[in-house]
């Protein structure tokens, strides 16, 4: 199929995952409504299922994508590689997180349509927010997932944590909007459209250099989205927010809400305002900097499980980062490899901490896993898979990742950076490590509560995020062809398999869109 | 840069917008201090509406979106602070840490 | 014989202790240990004929296996073993099976966890003596740590959690240097070939401008001299060997710190010879050698445990290997390899003694003991026998070893070589004083009256280590042939791509390596 | 086998060595057998007693038939026996090669002929023990790896055997190793060894480099073309050398070991540490003569020292009161005149008086073993504890042991130079030489030894044949004379120490024939040494420094030294002594000498406490201070800052916003800077 936008249906077709997820989500509320009636009761439990085949359709419908062959792109929504991959790392994203909550949602009394429905949404936030190539929907894919996870993180009422978590963060991500909706307003006042390719054209024309508008736009652009991705010194919400909401929703925060905020970076950073480079770069490299180096040593003084993986969280948005300043294609295509294995993996960690710290969601310390290794032998071997991928030891997806990210930073001349990585990487180890001693050096305490049954959805979940971080680690040449397709911004019709990364800067993508490497060289 | 309305008009959308930062920064009620962050959409409002002059109509298309988000979170916003009423009998966010360190 | 010529064993090295260690983690409590033996006797079984059909007289790669694994980035499961690695391989073979028939009776708790780890250990060790593609190497030399990690944490002494954490970290620190060292010299490689690869045999080819050489051997450097451990990085090493569980402290003694001095021959040196030839290099790590050799010796002596003494006497004997190493002699390069089986063998072998001890009266103080030759006469009987291999008597292994290392040494750096010779005299300052402690002087407390000789299966257990401390102090003749053409080919690849290291980049378009160096002073 | 008469009918052709790894392999073979039979046979005493003698005396046998071989052959090369190849790398290659020459021949004829009797001796003398297999096992093994020394054909093999010995001298020592004091006596003697040991690697290593080979005949027939006479380089390969001899020699510096050694069981002393294995560092400096003789530097040092030591340990060995105190200070002192033979140029002396002193100071030490057991056997009876080695518990001992009292005479005499016995052939050859080749104090040094030699033998007479017996009331009735196993050997070695030094009577001496033998034999090996030296001016004086022909000054120096005998004598015979319970330790010169003038308790001091303190530092201050405590410190106080950085999480949001807003004017103050 074609796409060229010459009717107006094109746009039905090129938003086809992002409405499949949105009819799910009006769905699973409507049939909640009326199968729940007005009673109190938790919702049945094929609203959840729907909710999941909701997602796996739009996956379906994602994966359609990928056939269609679009000549040419001046719109308001990307319909390319990247977007297809990052579609599919917030829709597996998505899924896991769904999945992993069941139990949760059983446990805490939570089992309701809103939930599902909100989850959805942010999801098609997340998705649009991937995909963007205005900054309109920009703003609005931003607030839409935002809000929808404000509401997410106090979801469960009755915590006093819950409710903080969300004031807090509700008040600063407000506040962020503003900052983020200023960068778009000067930016547009710049180059006179919100039309990233527009933006671009005008970029290159080189009318713009050294416009200090356009300069404080970009600026308040990454600040914004920086706030998303808890960027330090954006990121003060982010330990707070993450410990007081809810545990799955945590994991789907970190998961979701960072990959999109990284694909909308990615995108509009390094593709559309790869020519306003010398703007970004530096605040970038010193983003980058700043994020890998903070979390990592506050997370050394926490003992509270969540809180650290919090942290680790911030401090993987730095890793993350250096794949950005690298700026070249490189770059993002480890970003985005890094972000479907950090989606994993933080996904996996957070639905452990969540088993362990039992109802109400109290006993996330440290001392709270002592003994879990033997207690619960393969959640232990589970999470010591998350952990290890987190702290990037081989084999698994992590190690990759970081390995992509280090290959980038070299190759762009970031020594300093990659260096900054390993050693960053290097004191996180002490905190991972901390985790497994007290899982497996240590004796439970004899007043440590039995561990909750995992049910089904639960076990295959996990089983899935293992096996694909093990894949990932030891297999991921599949996935290593796909982001790098996906980072050369190819139309998912033409693409060539490319021969090798790195060389990517001799061949210019064949795309009919300006779309400059950032070729630092 | 000649002080025509335009550049007028962006000095006094930015400084509403600083105002209004300035107000998230030292007020410590909730409430008021959610009330700041729609004084900076606002302000951004306005920003978008002077460079739609000369600049095309795109803009005006945001300010309506902006305003159309700032209702929603306006909405979600206010029933945070409710919950968060009920279990601190207050809205002053500085009194809100129990999530800390 | 074209059997084991074939291409297979070393895989099957490769994949039967995983598959053992897997099999383990799902064995009954009381069965993990006999699969875990059963299936290190049959990895050594394997291994074994490699040393007779391995092709002597030639430096070439043997077994060589290369499959396509990551083909975006050049990565593939490339495999073979030179003279080097064949001594290492074996020695991993040879030393596992002591290990973990040491074991028996000493671990009781969570066995099936125990003997998975030490099999998956086995895998990634032997991975590491066999890995001929960069980043396979690393996926071994990391992997590695994970094993010994819950090693020592999970059987380990007192202060267990300290040691392991202490280990993880300091070998984790070098290590991650050198991964942005290999991804450098990775891009280095593409910038002038524009291949991508991470193939050994293609990086060695790589010229590298000079300046460029110290910083990346500086990161190679400190992987390996951590992990060997060179002094001043070597105070995990002590705390390690002492927590460890007696398996743990013989693989980390046997096997372990070898791939330090291992990785320096094998990539270090080959890679920037330049670097690795240069005076400041050389004689930064004769330096610290002869430091180790003096200074571990001086620091054992004084140790009342006697765990802790052996653990400091490794890094006397690894100081040795490292001097034999830097010397750069055909002699002393192949006394370096054959030291670093010996040094397996014997510390192991020491460690093992001192596990059956601590098993008995669980204690590892030398003072709790004396007089236990009287008891325990086969154990002093050993125990005098590795002792003396350990401080290098002639007739043992020990022996054979350091002479070549100290003659070839001598050869190039007399001086250097006359301060490592006393070490044999503080060989036997510290070794003698401990044998003396614990086997001789009256039998004064009644815990030491009661102590049962060793058990059959602690004889064999100890029996290989003891005759093979004979066979190599004796005729050590095979050993030698087969590094000798490896040896040579690599001595001579090292002093001809030093001359060859070019001063400037090469493509005067191509300041990647300029661009290197700025990086590293910040944006 | 092959019969006798098969292997001499090929007379006066060249030599073949016959059987030479069986010379090695029977005393091997002995010790496994035994060292099994240490675990599986405990109790078992007759196949120890049976292994471990016929083992040596097997090999006896067949370094009997060598050396008649050998003195039948044709003149020839040393005989090479090349085994197999054992270290081989880059440029070197070390084989195990055995070397069958007149000196190594000389060598293991002492060896293994002295082992022999004194293994047969064991048999008596340990009979009790119940480590009697583990005896064995340790010894045989000695006496192969002394067989190793003396027959390896280049350094390395030389210095298996060296350090081999030196293995089974810290194991014999320590045989009784329940005592603390026996069993640190074995540690020292292998520590000590040591510091000599690093002095013969280093020697080898400067060969190696300078000659690229370490076989023996190869570097002896380069050395005069490859290095300077005179030159550092020589010099500094032969002090190196030295060092390992005065290790394993006991020479001045490192002599303290051997006394000690006396720890071990009796015949051990007799065997390893007076007849055999100490003198391995002479046989080193024979055997390298012809380095030796291209450095006089070396050669003043060598005799320098030899004649130091043999004043210094003859001066302490006239105060001791333990009988193997007094025998190991001797044995110190005669190692000295060996050295100081072989410094002067005097090779073939210096073997010469190897060989006698093997034969009379086994003797003295089994004598002495021989007094040592009847005393054990009497106190063991009684249930006393006193000490059955001091000599204030002995004294008219030779009432009850007559056999032991002739024999010890004999070996008194022979060790005092007294004509015609063995000692003094060896002994007069020495002096003269040092005189004759110009070492004018040294030959004062070495006479006035001579003299006290005689004094300190004759006390020891005195105090333990002599006068009343000290053992006790209760104890003296169950003195008596050893056994046949052990008088025998006794015997053996008395006649020995009688004419043992007929093989060599100088053309000098009036009335007896000139016999030059030994001379003769050892010729092919001193020859090249000799020539070096005599073409730099080594010349005999045939006169004394201060006048006087050769058999003037040996007639001086027996009369001398039998004149000390009976002064000493006279002196001693009617003195009493108090039981050691009893007596007070000596004071003044007397307790220095005593007290061997206080070296240990200096190198205690000097060496070893500063030593330990060193170690000691290193572990608690560099290690555990200084490098762990920086890496724990940069550990903790990167926690530290973490917590600190935690800190500024204060859960505030007015606080977040604030670093929130910083971070967005730096970023836009950066636009404007």
């Amino acid at each position: 199929m074609i796409l060229d936008f010459s009717s107006q249906l094109h746009y039905f077709w090129a938003l086809l995952p992002e409405i499949v997820v949105s009819v799910t989500a009006l769905a699973v509320l409507l049939l909640d409504v009326f199968q729940r009636g007005s009673r109190g009761a938790p919702s049945a439990r094929w609203v959840g299922a729907l909710a999941v085949a909701g997602v796996i359709a739009a996956a379906i419908a994602n994966a359609w994508l990928l056939t269609v062959e679009v000549p040419g792109q001046n719109d308001m929504i990307a319909v390319d590689g990247f977007r297809v991959a990052t579609n599919f790392i917030i829709l597996g994203a998505t899924a896991l997180g769904l999945l992993f909550s069941f139990d949760w949602l059983d446990r805490e009394g939570l089992r309701i349509g809103e939930y599902f429905f909100l989850v959805l949404m942010a999801c098609v936030g997340m998705m649009m927010l991937g995909g963007t190539r205005d900054l309109i929907v920009l703003f609005v894919a931003v607030e839409l997932m935002s809000i929808s996870v404000y509401v997410l993180t106090g979801i469960n009422r009755r915590d006093r944590r819950s409710s903080e978590a969300a004031l807090k963060y509700f008040l600063m991500g407000a506040f962020a909007s503003g900052f983020l909706l200023y960068g778009i307003a000067l930016i547009f006042g710049a180059v006179g459209s919100t039309n990233l390719s527009l933006v671009t054209s005008e970029i290159v024309r080189g009318t713009e250099a050294g416009n200090p508008l356009l300069f404080a736009g970009v600026a308040l652009l990454l600040v914004g989205l920086g706030f998303k991705v808890s960027a330090v010194p954006f990121h003060a919400w982010t330990p707070d927010t993450y410990e007081g909401a809810p545990t799955p929703v945590t994991g789907f925060m970190a998961a979701g809400v960072k990959a999109a905020g990284f694909a909308a970076i990615l995108r509009i950073v390094t593709i559309e305002l790869a020519p306003a480079e010398p703007f970004w770069h530096g605040i970038v490299w010193w983003l980058a900097m700043l994020t890998m180096i903070v979390p990592n040593l506050i997370a050394l003084a926490e003992d509270d499980v969540k809180r650290m993986l919090a942290y680790s969280s911030i401090a993987h948005a730095g890793y993350l980062l250096v794949g950005v300043s690298a700026g070249s294609s490189l770059g993002r295509s480890a970003a985005l490899f890094y972000l479907g294995v950090y989606a994993i993996m933080t996904l996996g960690a957070f639905a452990v901490v969540y088993v362990v710290a039992g109802k109400g969601d109290s006993r996330s310390k440290l001392a709270d896993f002592r003994g879990l290794g033997w207690r619960r032998p393969l959640l232990g071997a589970a999470f010591v898979v998350f952990l290890l991928s987190l702290a990037g030891f081989p084999p698994t997806g992590g190690f990759i990742g970081k390995l992509y990210l280090l290959s980038a930073a070299v190759e762009a001349g970031e020594v300093a950076l990659a260096i900054t990585l390993v050693l960053t990487s290097l004191i996180s180890y002490y905190y991972y490590l901390r985790v497994m001693w007290k899982m497996y050096f240590e004796a439970a305490s004899d007043d440590a509560p039995d561990l909750d049954r995992s049910g089904p959805a639960f076990r295959f979940a996990t089983v899935v995020a293992v096996v694909a971080l093990l894949a990932a680690g030891l297999f991921p040449g599949h996935a290593l062809r796909t982001v790098s397709e996906a980072a050369e911004g190819l139309t998912p019709r033409s693409a060539v398999v490319a021969p090798a990364i790195g060389q990517t800067n001799a061949v210019p993508p064949p795309t009919a869109v300006v779309h400059t490497p950032a070729d630092r060289s | 840069m000649n002080l025509d309305i335009e550049n007028a008009a962006l000095i006094l959308s930015a400084f509403l917008f600083a105002v209004g930062t300035a107000g998230v920064l030292v007020r410590r009620n909730a409430i008021i201090v959610f009330m700041c962050v729609e004084l900076m959409l606002n302000a951004v409002n306005l920003t978008l509406v002077v460079f739609s002059r000369s600049l095309g109509l795109e803009a005006q298309v945001l300010v309506f979106f902006v305003m159309a988000v700032a209702a929603a979170e306006a909405a979600v916003g206010l029933a945070i602070i409710i919950a968060i009423f009920r279990h601190y009998e207050g809205v002053d966010v500085d009194r809100f840490n129990l999530l800390r360190w | 014989m074209s059997f084991f010529e074939s291409h297979w064993v070393l895989t099957v090295l490769l994949l039967l202790p995983l598959a053992g260690g897997v099999a383990c983690l799902f064995a009954g409590e009381e069965d993990a240990k006999h699969v875990a033996l059963g299936t290190s006797v049959v990895a050594w079984l394997v291994s074994l004929p490699l040393f007779w059909t391995f092709q002597q007289g030639t430096a070439a790669l043997q077994n060589f296996v290369s499959i396509p694994w990551i083909g975006q980035w050049g990565i593939g499961y490339t495999v073979g073993i030179d003279g080097i690695s064949l001594l290492m391989v074996m020695l991993t073979t040879f030393i596992m099976p002591m290990a973990i028939l040491g074991s028996y009776s000493y671990i009781k708790r969570q066995q099936q966890s125990y003997y998975g780890m030490l099999l998956i250990l086995m895998s990634a060790m032997i991975g590491v003596f066999i890995a001929l593609d960069m980043f396979l190497f690393f996926l071994f030399w990391e992997l590695m740590l994970i094993p010994m990690y819950f090693l020592i944490g999970v059987w380990g002494g007192e202060r267990r959690i300290y040691a392991a954490i202490k280990f993880f970290l300091f070998t984790a620190v070098g290590s991650l240097l050198m991964l942005v060292a290999i991804v450098t010299l990775v891009y280095l490689y593409f910038r002038q070939f524009g291949v991508l690869t991470f193939a050994y045999n293609d990086l060695v080819q790589l010229p590298i401008t000079r300046s460029l050489q110290f910083w990346l051997f500086a990161a190679f450097a400190l992987a390996f001299a951590i992990k060997v451990p060179l002094f001043p990085f070597h105070t995990w090493l002590p705390d390690a060997h002492v927590e460890a569980p007696t398996a743990g402290s013989v693989i980390l003694a046997g096997v372990l710190l070898k791939m330090g001095t291992y990785g320096f021959l094998r990539f270090a040196m080959p890679f920037f010879s330049y670097a690795a030839t240069s005076d400041l290099v050389v004689n930064t790590i004769i330096v610290l050698s002869l430091i180790g050799i003096t200074y571990g010796a001086w620091v054992a002596a004084v140790q009342p445990d006697a765990k802790k003494l052996v653990a400091y006497t490794s890094v006397a004997h690894l100081g040795f290997v490292m001097l034999g190493l830097f010397a750069l002699t055909s002699e002393s390069v192949q006394g370096g390899i054959l030291q670093m089986v010996n040094h397996g063998i014997s510390t192991g072998a020491l460690f093992l003694l001192i596990g059956m001890l601590y098993e008995r009266r669980h204690t590892r103080m030398i003072e709790d003991f004396g007089g236990i030759a009287k008891v325990m006469p086969f154990f002093a009987f050993a125990f005098v026998v590795v002792a003396l291999s350990s401080i290098g008597l002639p007739g043992t292994n020990g022996f054979v070893g350091e002479f070549l290392i100290l003659i070839g040494t001598f050869k190039t750096h007399p001086v250097a070589a006359t301060i490592a010779a006393t070490g044999v005299i503080f060989a036997a300052a510290y070794m003698l004083p401990m044998v003396q402690r614990i086997l001789y002087g009256p039998v004064d407390s009644d815990e030491n009256r009661g102590l049962k000789d060793l058990s059959l299966r602690e004889r064999i257990v100890l029996l290989p280590a003891l005759v093979m401390i004979i066979v190599i102090g004796v005729y050590p003749g095979p050993f030698l042939a087969r590094t000798a053409p490896s040896v040579n080919a690599l001595l001579e690849q090292i002093e001809v791509r030093a001359v060859q290291a070019p001063v400037e980049p090469l493509d005067a378009d191509v300041r990647f390596d300029h661009m290197l160096i700025l990086g590293l002073h910040g944006d | 086998m092959v019969s006798l008469p098969l292997l001499l009918q090929e007379a006066h052709a060249a030599y073949e060595p016959i059987l030479p790894a069986w010379i090695l392999l029977l005393p091997l073979i002995g010790a496994a057998v035994n060292g099994i039979g240490a675990f599986m046979w405990r109790g078992n005493k007759s196949i120890p007693s049976l292994v471990g003698p016929l083992a040596v005396i097997g090999a006896f046998v067949i370094v009997v038939l060598n050396f008649v071989a050998m003195l039948t052959a044709a003149p020839h090369d040393p005989a090479i026996v090349s085994m197999w190849t054992w270290m081989a790398a880059g440029s070197l290659s070390v084989g195990v090669d055995l070397q069958f020459d007149q000196l190594s021949i000389l060598m293991c004829l002492v060896v293994t002929g002295v082992s022999s009797v004194i293994h047969v001796y064991s048999v008596g003398y340990m009979g009790e023990d119940p480590g009697y297999s583990r005896y064995f096992a340790y010894l045989n093994l000695f006496v192969f790896f002394m067989l190793v020394l003396v027959l390896g054909a280049n350094f390395p093999i030389t210095f298996v055997g060296w350090e081999g010995v030196g293995l089974c001298s810290y194991l014999l020592i320590g045989f009784w190793y329940e005592n603390q004091d026996f069993a640190s006596a074995g540690k020292k003697a292998f520590v000590v060894n040591r510091i000599g040991d690093f002095g013969f690697l280093i020697g080898m290593f400067l060969i190696f480099v300078h000659f690229g080979t370490l076989s023996y005949t190869q570097v002896f027939a380069a050395a005069p073309a490859t290095l300077a006479y005179g030159g550092a380089v020589v010099t500094v390969i032969t002090l190196f050398l030295f060092l390992g001899c005065t290790g394993k020699s006991a020479q001045i510096p490192l002599y303290v070991w051997l006394p000690d050694a006396m720890a071990g069981p009796t015949p051990v002393s007799a065997l390893i540490h007076a007849a055999t294995m100490v003198t391995a560092g002479v046989y080193l400096v024979a055997r390298t003569s012809v380095l030796f003789a291209m450095s006089p530097v070396s050669q003043a040092v060598v005799a320098a020292v030899g004649a130091g030591t043999a004043l210094f340990a003859a001066t302490i060995a006239t105060q001791q009161y333990d009988i193997k105190k007094v025998l190991a200070y001797s044995t110190v002192s005669q190692l000295g005149y060996m050295f100081l033979a072989v410094g002067v140029g005097a090779y073939t002396a210096g073997v010469f008086h190897l060989m006698t002193h093997a034969f009379f100071k086994a003797l003295l030490f089994l004598g002495s073993g021989a007094v040592i057991h009847a005393m054990h056997h009497a106190y063991h009876e009684v249930h006393s504890h006193e000490d059955p080695n001091d000599m204030r518990n002995q004294g008219g001992l030779r009432r009850y042991m007559p056999i032991t009292f002739t024999t010890m005479w004999v070996g008194t005499l022979a060790i005092s130079g007294i004509i015609p016995f063995a000692g003094f052939f060896s002994k007069d050859e020495i002096i003269w030489y040092t005189g004759a080749y110009g070492y004018g104090i040294l030959w004062g040094v070495a006479l006035l030894t001579a003299m006290l030699t005689a004094g300190y033998m004759t006390r020891l007479m005195v105090m333990t044949f002599y006068g009343e017996n000290r053992t006790g009331e209760n104890a003296k009735s169950h003195l008596r004379e050893v056994p046949a196993v052990m008088w025998i050997p006794l015997a053996i070695l008395a006649v020995l120490s009688v004419i043992g030094g007929w093989v060599n009577i100088p053309d000098a001496l009036p009335v007896l024939p000139g016999v030059h033998a030994f001379h003769d034999w050892l010729h092919p090996i001193f020859a090249p040494a000799r020539g070096i030296l005599e073409s730099h001016g080594l010349n005999e004086a045939h006169a004394s420094p201060i006048g006087g022909g050769e058999a003037m000054w040996a007639g001086i120096s027996t009369v001398a030294a039998a004149v000390v005998i009976l002064l000493t004598f006279r002196a001693l015979i009617h003195r009493t002594w108090k039981p050691a319970a009893e007596s007070v330790d000596p004071t003044g010169l007397a307790g220095v000498l005593y007290n061997k003038w206080y070296v240990d308790e200096l190198y205690d001091r000097m060496v070893i406490l500063p030593l330990l303190a060193l170690w000691r530092g290193c572990w608690r201050i560099v290690d555990a201070g200084l490098i762990d405590g920086s890496i724990n410190g940069l550990a903790s106080s990167t926690r530290a800052v973490g917590w600190i950085g935690s800190l500024f999480q204060t859960g505030r949001v007015s606080t977040y916003m604030f670093y929130f807003v910083t971070g967005v004017l730096v970023i836009l103050a950066t636009f404007l800077f």
